[in-house]
């Protein structure tokens, strides 16, 4: 964006709530989609009970709320691929890979070759993604 | 015999934890909202659930379930689920409904 | 049977105001009464005719203003909490000097008085919150 | 009062929140003067962080906020003497009853002595009180 | 040094208004410019003029609002978060067809490009909420 | 290095445990609002917060832990007290701030 002057700044958008109980997830879902436009380098943090945001097979018909979840697949078409898991968060509730959503990207470098966004992070993967931040914005 | 409402992710709060110490015999508790995810096998809450169940019955509310991913086979058994009719079931059957926020 | 209700949390933030409404839904369905619905803390924000949710959600006001109208409902909005928050009625604006009011169809705005005759009325009371 | 036909209820008034990080223990106690007037049988627990509610020395000038504390020690003047506090929670916290203020009533039975409101309680005698109630108010 | 801040909780309910308040002043009184405060979430309730809060607690909104006309600073209100939550200005009203607003002086409203915004632009980015 | 602050008590919920699990050496952790309720000696955070400090520093935001009535002389030894400008030195000291809400 030229007003910013051509700034590109590490934005990581941390997202420890589960959806649904609550609007933050939600909510910074919207913040990710209209944040792209503005063409910083960004990432994504599921840490603690933000990992359900991403789990598979959501079905909001008998609580009346709007089902989100397949806006996360529309991430990739905004550039956004760079979704780091917390492996301990998913172990502790039960879940595996298998149990989120298959998030992907195009790579246009690579023949627009269809690659996995999610990557499992330990804690130490976790933290030094976070110091590398410049920007984090919790949910 | 009382109704115990528990809408907390075990995981994040520690109001399962205090419901299930306080719970008396012949109570029932409903997982509801982000409460559900204590329904899930595989986690640490399991053993603490099947031991409840010893005593007491464990509800979960199923469009809350469904809503959030969870799969009816991941269901730790012996949880029953039940609809909005059957928590309006539960609500007027029990003697009163303690809701731990 | 006659059941009261507390709602402690206002629309969309969280989901007690959805589980209130469901739950409320779900009851008179089942030919329960309903002896009043009580907003209290950020529940009070569940009463502003000024929302303008987006065309794909549900809309929380107006579903609580329908369901009052279709049963009858007593929706009573606690007054110090409103203050609080700035829920107004018409009175309750020119009371205090408001140029704006903002409560919606089928709420009223009373004490927490009303909460405790819920409690003293109903034959149970179920709370949702945070 | 006249209008609830004379019905009395057992009232149970359940917090478990800190004071002032949320609004939770102000209307709570709000509640609770104004239920005060309809002559119900009321009784309050202090459970998990609720138990901070009733710390001593509270002093909010450092945050602009209203030090809402000195109420509770009015409640015994509105016959609100039955106050139970999780002795668990107390001892999980590192408190003990002296760093809880020292809430008391006038026994107009036994020529007006000063006697205490708080009861320490364990888990048992917790469980068994809440299920004496007709009411459970939780905050 | 330049700051952004983000304000996630409404007045009253929780202490995140608070905070930020306090600490806001804190870095202006220090020197520091502040960028801009933005509320998301329910702190677009923060907004509103139609609280009316008892006489010996704190006014929350028009703490904002003062402190907003001393050091000239940008309060935002996420349009998308407000609408959703019953917050308008004279603007949003007409364009939503409602009959009152309720936005208090010093805040406007605009989009959540603004909180990216104050991302890039600002040094630091203090986020307050539950 | 970073700033982590943490408004949660750690009775509640899981944010200063979560912060401290992945909190770097040389940061700065900062308890304020409920949060201060985890720099007072004698429960079972004092161990965790202790092994922290190996590492890092914690601060406590003294009017959110006056206001709460706890004194100064329960506070864990280590733990260094900031008022609010105190508060605003951290932010801008540190290159970054992570909110553990």
């Amino acid at each position: 964006m030229e007003e910013d002057g051509g700034v590109t700044k590490k934005f990581l958008y941390v997202n420890r709530r589960a959806p649904y109980g609550s609007i933050y997830a939600l909510e910074s879902l919207e913040v990710v989609l209209i944040g792209a436009a503005f063409e910083q380098d960004v990432s994504l943090a599921f840490i603690d009970d933000g990992v359900y945001q991403l789990k598979k097979s959501q079905s909001t018909d008998g609580i009346g709320m709007k089902n989100f979840s397949p806006t996360y697949n529309a991430l990739g078409d905004y550039d956004i691929n760079k979704i780091y898991v917390d492996k301990d968060s998913l172990e502790q509730r039960g879940l595996t890979l298998d149990d989120l959503m298959n998030l992907t990207w195009e790579d246009e470098n690579d023949n627009y070759a269809e690659k996995p966004s999610i990557s499992l992070v330990n804690s130490e993967e976790l933290a030094v993604l976070m110091e590398q931040q410049d920007i984090i914005l919790s949910f | 015999m009382t109704l115990h409402t528990v809408n907390k992710s075990p995981f994040e709060t520690n109001s399962l934890e205090t419901c299930l110490r306080l719970v008396r015999s012949g109570h029932n508790v409903l997982l509801f909202e982000d409460g559900v995810y204590g329904a899930s096998k595989g986690t640490r809450f399991e053993a603490l659930l099947t031991e409840a169940m010893q005593s007491c019955k464990i509800h979960v509310l199923l469009p809350d379930f469904e809503a959030r991913g969870m799969s009816i086979d991941s269901l730790i058994s012996g949880i029953e689920t039940v609809d909005y009719a059957g928590f309006v079931n539960l609500v007027t059957e029990n003697e009163r409904v303690q809701a731990w926020l | 049977m006659k059941l009261g209700i507390m709602v402690s949390e206002g629309p969309y933030q969280h989901q007690a105001s959805d589980s209130a409404y469901n739950f409320t839904k779900a009851a008179l369905e089942k030919g329960h009464e309903i002896f009043r619905v009580f907003f209290y803390h950020d529940g009070v924000n569940n009463a502003t005719r000024l929302t303008v949710p987006p065309q794909d959600d549900r809309n929380v006001v107006n579903r609580w203003s329908e369901l009052a109208k279709q049963y009858n409902l007593d929706l009573v909005v606690c007054i110090a909490a409103a203050q609080r928050r700035g829920l107004l009625d018409e009175n309750e604006a020119k009371r205090n000097g408001k140029d704006a009011n903002n409560i919606a169809d089928g709420f009223r705005i009373s004490g927490l008085g009303q909460l405790i005759e819920a409690g003293i009325q109903a034959e149970r009371l179920v709370v949702f919150g945070d």
